[in-house]
């Protein structure tokens, strides 16, 4: 077994809104092992992105609060980190790909001066050097070295991501966490930037942390798969696990929501309901309201988070035996 | 914030399909606090203002001179005092206030009238049309708006109406060149394409389309222009090209008591207070819309 | 940028001409005989006549512009009517101070406003930044002739502290130069304030903070150069603002400056005066505007390429509207 | 500083005057009083109204720059303070005839530049404002001035009882230097006075320097700076902050400055005439009944008595002359006569009387007293401001219906003051264009009196013809006051508004 880098226990994150308390993130627990890539998949608005803002020390505080759970990276309590701590570890020890590489750098500072910088912050080089360095970078993610004092304006959509994945990778961090990479990208383009993180991962030995919602993308890198819905995580387990045999409902929705080209389907069927508003979550069971095998049981207590086989969780009354043990069908 | 809106976005999604654009502008700017003490503030003082015809009499509460009362302090009966010529200072800041905040808005209008036509043909057409019609303002602009307007002023008459002439020239220039860029805006987005496509006239699309869409952010620019205008107007009657005697204005009011100011206080201090207050609540009306109005313009 | 700028300086010709033609219009139109403001009243028509003949008063008003024109492109502006003094040597003493009170309050503004405005986004919702919205909100609202008028109260009367009046020692600058000022520190501040809340909220910050920078550093370096853009095209805004204001100051504190010498001018129907302080307003407002498109590419790259493209684009557009 | 100036110099005065509240032309309380000693300091710092945009003496169309070239320079004749002629550089004069004028001009007068003064220069002095358009109705009198010897003889086109008085305002400069300074005069002139220009901001500041070549009697203040501040009640600030020695100052400030204990403070009645002027050639105003009509509904007291400092006048004449007739046919105020005098003319509230009165300065709180008393016996009043230069012209032309406005006189010239009813100063002092050929014949006999009886006769007569007539109605006169620094010694303030410091001095 690999070591744990990354282990989240019971993470908690809120926000306190003139709207009343906005719950995003809700008791998540996710292992990340060295050289291991973990993919969370769920829809707009499941929490991801501020789960991997908890990781970075980034939610906004005030309105966010991380509430409780700890994070521990090497066995280190980060979260009891002073701010100086966290800053050092910051782009050092993990760094983020942001989703939108539009506007993720800073339009008036040329590129290198962007990669330089976070060179320049963590390790004790001068200016030039640091320069030098984050042209090395450039070339790594294959932007000649000659555009390196241009502005983000005069990069096209892909380069910049890749400029971004540069500022990332500069200084070798332990754990990259990539928030849905590929999105904002055409989808050649999608292929070309997903290509350039496999490569230089495996390059790196880096952990990785893919957040997405495109399943497809995590079948192509991801080793392990977490599914988030509503703030939690309704199942984990490995790539296998989660695409062989989902067990959580939801996550049987996901697959039942992609076309398959293998398959003849006349219909694709998409989960029915919207995703529930984030201030006003549903009791029991979060899913409920959308889920076709939904009881009375469901809307009343909470599921818990269950082991199904080994390493494989899921969190749905159907395994914990409380339900009258209806097959979830897969891929319905 | 950033990650709020975007666990709030398909909740938002959800809300703006039920309500209007209106409807939704309407409840942002109700939660809003400040924008909420401004409608109150603007509300009371227009109220007060306006309904002073009711309790007040032109000729003989706002005119009339009582040379035997002249400068009396703050006292029972004459809550403000009175002026050099004895007038209860209440009662002509109320009566002023219509004066003052009268002009402003009529100016306004008449500004938000031309630059609105300007703006839009300016921004619809484009090419030569824009040019034309931009370096025309760019002429106005080279001129500080109130330099432009006391020249306006002193080379017609201070009447009233000259005086919303010359105001609404001097603020003609920003307000074209506000609308312009909301047209350019909106002119790029795909649903003015599609009405096109349709083969609407330009007439029906710049008035049916591109303006209904065009203004509501500039609502607020326009309510924050109307304080901008008050000030404008207070400052001509400071040197003299203002309202005309014997009709009370702020502006006017305030300078005439300036002479005395080491004596009684309260000739200068409460049409200044009076017209500060409503710049005020302009100010804090004009903010909440364009919060409310405007998302994009958001800061 | 040197074609950019010699572009800008050429654009503002036919700016300063259309400002001319209008008020030499306006001013050729309304009411008054400048033969008679020259001359006074006790003057025999034939008198009036040869002065009028003298001025170029009977040529039609194109003819008088163009002549008119002819001398102030050789740096003629004439003599005026109203003081017999040559209009250039009278704005020579009335511009200096003018132009410091219009920039000294533009200078209070930039050191004013700016570090208030980024103090206030830091510590955003804070009292400190509840009280001073508050106050900004009411400085904003003041006129600066009523604000002038307390602080005279104050400061020269009951303190003793400032003159009252007059321009000629540093003393007597303090008070006309905030009271020109306190309404942009108040709105400048507000406008930093808004654009460093947006900037900070913007990914780029939360990139620079993914760093593990200094929060001073994302502050200072990221966060500032790019809220100052919408501050910078304020205070652009903000120099024909002073330069109006400062008619009401000159006023107010008695001070021998150009808005007074306008002022005295309209009142008199002193055209070559009034002709020659319009003119000379507009170029140095030209010429501000175009200290701050520069200040503006100065500091967003992506203007500064897009003034090396504009031909291109230019061109893309003359497409679009055909 | 005449009288006979024409109406814009004497408006323009009075506008300053009116806007800054301020009073100009005072009285002769001679000198400040003791106080103890507060360490040598020759230098003093003089608040005006305005400093002008030129310094020639005969260009200069305000009191405060004749105040200031007072010091640069001497003038044949001067007056005391009841405008009695004392001697300036002409020691002794006489009038052989009433035509002729014979000055005999004093010696050892030098320039500046220490050129010394010759009968030429003198003559020059009188024969140069030919070319100055402000002097035309002066020059108009004159038929020939010469010199010989130490004597001048000016020869008049008319007789003339008055016209010595405008010698007062006649300062003598260098021909030489004038005519090799050509346009550069204006900003750098030299005479005999003893003090030199030493600095000079248009529109600002002058500061003048004790000439150490004086041949007389040499001046104490070393320096003296003139500053303009237009606001009245900064002007008193500024003495009161000590940033001045000495100003005019408002009626507001009175007891301030009387009870200041740093100041000294002075008062006294000026020559300042205040009045409603009605265009005796356009309807409504000629008909002589609305006119009387108007003169009755005056509350001249209660309007008055808004502005501080105020006296009320029955005369166009200032009291202060020795021609001054308080006339019983002047109209008091009378809101029931005036009622129906108007109604004697067919206006009544059916019918209201309408027009418009003129004003050229901001708000006018007397103007609109006076509108709001016209309004209960309905008549409409419009007030309407106009710039200064249409409201001259629009006058002139005899466009407009009543105006208001104020002069003052300088010179103590009676002639001029009852010019405002002769036909030959129309558009000057005669505004409304009134005429009356009573007048003009008793006009011809003041002119050309030769004693003061007869003088006072005829001026008595014209007094009384106009107050039945009142194309004027005389309104009110106003108090000077001045507060200095009680230390600044032997300040002459004379009745005609100069303010002299050539024998001042620090205690």
């Amino acid at each position: 077994m690999q070591k744990k880098l990354l282990e989240i226990k019971d993470l908690t994150i809120k926000f306190h809104t003139d709207d009343g308390v906005v719950e995003a993130v809700n008791k998540v627990s996710l292992t990340v092992h060295e050289g291991e890539t973990l993919g969370i998949v769920g829809e707009t608005g499941a929490g991801k992105t501020t789960t991997a803002l908890g990781i970075m020390g980034l939610v906004d505080c005030p309105p966010g609060r991380i509430e409780g759970g700890k994070i521990m990276l090497n066995d280190q309590d980060i979260l009891q980190l002073d701010e100086d701590e966290f800053r050092k570890l910051r782009g050092k020890e993990i760094s983020m790909i942001f989703q939108d590489p539009m506007t993720a750098l800073n339009p008036v500072f040329t590129v290198v001066d962007q990669i330089a910088e976070v060179i320049a912050n963590h390790q004790q080089l001068g200016e030039k050097e640091a320069e030098q360095k984050a042209i090395e970078m450039l070339e790594l993610v294959r932007i000649p070295a000659e555009r390196a004092y241009e502005y983000p304006h005069q990069f096209s959509g892909g380069m910049k991501q890749r400029v971004v994945i540069a500022i990332a990778l500069a200084c070798n961090p332990r754990l990259l966490i990539a928030d849905e990479p590929t999105t904002a990208l055409d989808v050649t383009i999608q292929a070309q930037v997903l290509e350039l993180m496999k490569d230089l991962k495996t390059r790196s030995k880096t952990s990785m942390m893919l957040i997405t919602h495109d399943l497809g993308v995590v079948s192509e890198i991801c080793d392990q798969v977490a599914i988030m819905y509503a703030g939690e995580i309704v199942e984990s387990g490995s790539l296998e696990d989660i695409f062989e045999n989902p067990l959580h409902p939801y996550t049987n929705g996901l697959f039942g929501s992609i076309p398959d080209i293998d398959k003849e389907v006349e219909f694709l069927s998409p989960i029915e309901g919207l995703v529930p508003d984030p201030s006003d979550l549903p009791k029991g069971c979060k899913f409920h309201p959308r889920c076709k095998y939904a009881q009375h049981l469901c809307s009343v207590e909470e599921p818990a988070f269950q082991e199904y086989s080994p390493g494989h969780y899921a969190k749905c009354f159907v395994y914990e035996g409380k339900l009258p043990a209806k097959e979830v069908k897969k891929y319905e | 914030m950033a990650q709020i809106d975007l666990t709030l976005a398909p909740a938002g999604k959800k809300k703006s399909k039920k309500r209007s654009l209106w409807a939704d502008a309407w409840l942002r700017l109700r939660k809003n606090k400040s924008a909420v003490a401004g409608m109150i503030m603007l509300a009371t003082i227009l109220i007060v203002i306006y309904s002073s015809p009711l309790y007040l009499d032109y000729d003989n509460d706002v005119i009339k001179p009582d040379l035997t009362q002249t400068l009396q302090f703050p006292a029972e009966g004459k809550l403000l005092g009175t002026d050099e010529l004895g007038r209860d200072v209440l009662a002509r800041i109320l009566w002023g206030g219509r004066i003052s905040i009268g002009i402003g808005v009529l100016a306004m209008m008449l500004s938000s009238i031309i630059g609105c036509t300007l703006g839009a043909i300016s921004g619809y057409y484009g090419g030569k049309t824009d040019g034309i019609i931009m370096r025309s303002l760019d002429v106005f602009m080279a001129i500080p708006s109130l330099l432009l307007m006391i020249t306006l002023v002193s080379i017609m008459k201070p009447t009233i109406t000259n005086l919303i002439i010359a105001l609404a020239i001097g603020s003609v220039p920003s307000v074209s060149r506000m609308v312009r860029a909301q047209v350019l805006y909106i002119k790029g987005q795909e649903f003015v394409e599609a009405i096109r496509a349709q083969g609407a006239s330009d007439f029906r699309i710049i008035v049916m389309h591109i303006l209904p869409n065009a203004i509501s952010p500039l609502i607020s620019q326009f309510v924050m222009e109307i304080a901008g205008l008050i000030l404008a107007i207070s400052g001509l009657s400071f040197i003299g090209l203002g309202v005309q005697p014997p009709d009370p204005e702020w502006g006017a009011m305030l300078s005439s008591g300036r002479e005395h100011i080491r004596d009684v206080w309260h000739v200068t201090a409460f049409p200044g207070i009076a017209l500060v207050l409503t710049v005020v609540a302009l100010t804090l009306v004009g903010d909440g819309l364009r919060d409310a109005l405007d998302p994009r313009m958001k800061r | 940028m040197g074609r950019y700028i010699l572009k800008r300086l050429a654009q503002m010709i036919p700016i300063v001409i259309g400002v001319s033609i209008i008020v030499f219009l306006l001013l050729s139109l309304s009411p008054g005989d400048p033969a008679k403001m020259i001359l006074g009243l006790n003057a025999k028509e034939q008198e009036l006549q040869m002065m009028r003949e003298q001025l170029g008063l009977n040529d039609p008003i194109p003819v008088q512009y163009f002549n008119y024109m002819k001398k102030v492109v050789v740096g003629d502006f004439g003599t005026s009517y109203s003081t017999k003094q040559s209009v250039i040597e009278m704005i020579g003493v009335r511009l200096p101070p003018t132009l410091i009170l219009a920039f000294g309050s533009l200078f209070t503004i930039l050191i004013v406003a700016i570090p208030l405005g980024i103090a206030l986004a830091v510590k955003q919702n804070s009292p400190f930044d509840n009280i001073m919205r508050v106050v900004s909100l009411f400085f904003a609202a003041m006129p600066g002739f009523w604000s002038g008028i307390l602080m005279i109260i104050l400061f020269s009367v009951h303190l003793g502290w400032l003159p009252a009046n007059g321009f000629d020692t540093p003393s007597a600058m303090i008070m006309p130069i905030i009271c020109s000022s306190i309404a942009g520190w108040a709105v400048n501040s507000r406008i930093t304030r808004a654009s460093m809340l947006d900037v900070i909220r913007q990914d780029y910050i939360r990139t620079a903070r993914a760093k593990g920078l200094k929060e001073s550093i994302v502050i200072r370096k990221h966060a500032l150069k790019n809220a100052l853009l919408p501050t910078i095209t304020s205070v652009g805004m903000a120099v024909g603002g002073c330069f109006g204001g400062s008619v009401i100051m000159e006023m107010l504190f008695g001070i021998n400056g150009m808005g007074k010498m306008m002022i005295d001018a309209l009142r008199q129907k002193d055209i070559p005066t009034i002709m020659a302080g319009v003119i000379i307003t507009s170029v140095i407002i030209a010429v501000a505007n175009l200290l701050t498109d520069l200040a503006y590419s100065f500091v967003d790259p992506r203007i500064r390429s897009m003034y090396a493209r504009r031909k291109q684009r230019k061109e893309v557009a003359g497409h679009g509207a055909n | 500083m005449k009288r006979t100036c024409s109406l814009v110099l004497s408006v323009a005065i009075s506008m300053v005057l009116l806007i800054s509240g301020c009073s100009q032309s005072t009285t002769s309380q001679g000198s400040a009083s003791n106080g103890n000693a507060a360490g040598p300091k020759s230098d003093i710092s003089v608040v005006l109204t305005k400093i002008g945009n030129n310094l020639d003496p005969a260009e200069a169309n305000s009191l405060d720059t004749s105040t200031i070239m007072y010091h640069v320079y001497d003038t044949f004749i001067k007056f005391d303070n009841d405008f009695n002629i004392i001697p300036g550089v002409a020691k002794e004069w006489s009038q052989p005839d009433n035509r002729t004028i014979e000055f005999t001009i004093g010696e050892g007068y030098k320039f500046h530049n220490g050129d010394p003064m010759t009968i030429e220069d003198v003559v020059f002095s009188v024969e140069r404002l030919a070319k100055v358009p402000k002097k035309a109705a002066f020059m108009s009198m004159i038929k020939s001035v010469e010199g010989s010897g130490n004597k001048v003889t000016v020869k008049l086109t008319e007789p003339n009882s008055g016209a010595i008085r405008n010698f007062g305002d006649v300062f003598i400069v260098s021909k030489k230097y004038l005519q090799e300074a050509g346009e550069k005069y204006a900003n750098a002139p030299i005479g005999t006075g003893p003090y030199t220009v030493t600095e000079y901001v248009p529109g600002s500041k002058v500061v003048l320097k004790a000439w150490a070549d004086y041949p007389f009697d040499k001046a104490k203040i070393e320096t003296i700076t003139f500053k303009a501040i237009e606001e009245a009640s900064a002007k008193y600030i500024a003495v009161e902050t000590g940033d001045a020695d000495f100003a005019g100052i408002g009626a507001r400030d009175k007891s301030r400055a009387k009870n200041n204990e740093k100041l000294a403070y002075f008062e006294g009645p000026s020559t300042f005439t205040g009045f409603v002027a009605m265009n005796t050639t356009k309807a409504p105003f000629d008909n002589v009944n609305i006119r009387r009509a108007m003169a009755y509904a005056y509350n001249n007291e209660g309007i008055s008595a808004i502005t501080p400092g105020k006296t009320i006048i029955d005369s166009m004449v200032p009291k202060m002359f020795s021609t001054y007739h308080s006339s019983p046919n002047l109209p008091k105020y009378d809101l029931q006569k005036a009622k129906e005098l108007l109604e004697k003319e067919g206006f009544h509230a059916g019918n209201p009387l309408h027009f418009t009165a003129w004003t050229y300065q901001g708000n006018d709180p007397e103007l609109e007293a006076f509108q709001a008393e016209l309004k209960t016996i309905s008549v409409e009043m419009d007030i309407q401001n106009l710039e200064f230069g249409v409201f001259l012209e629009k006058m002139a032309n005899k466009e407009y219906q009543l105006l208001v406005g104020g002069w003052s006189d300088t010179t103590g010239n009676t002639l001029s003051s009852l010019e405002s009813y002769w036909s030959g100063s129309f558009g000057q002092m005669n505004i409304t264009f009134y005429t009356n050929p009573k007048v003009e014949e008793l006009y011809a006999k003041v002119k050309a009196a030769t004693s003061e009886a007869e003088m006072k006769e005829a001026a008595k007569e014209i007094q009384d013809i106009a107050a039945q007539d009142v194309p004027m109605i005389p309104t009110a006169t106003k108090m000077s006051y001045y507060a200095m620094n009680k230390n600044l010694e032997n300040v002459h303030i004379h009745t005609s508004g100069l303010v002299s410091f050539r024998n001042a001095s620090i205690k």
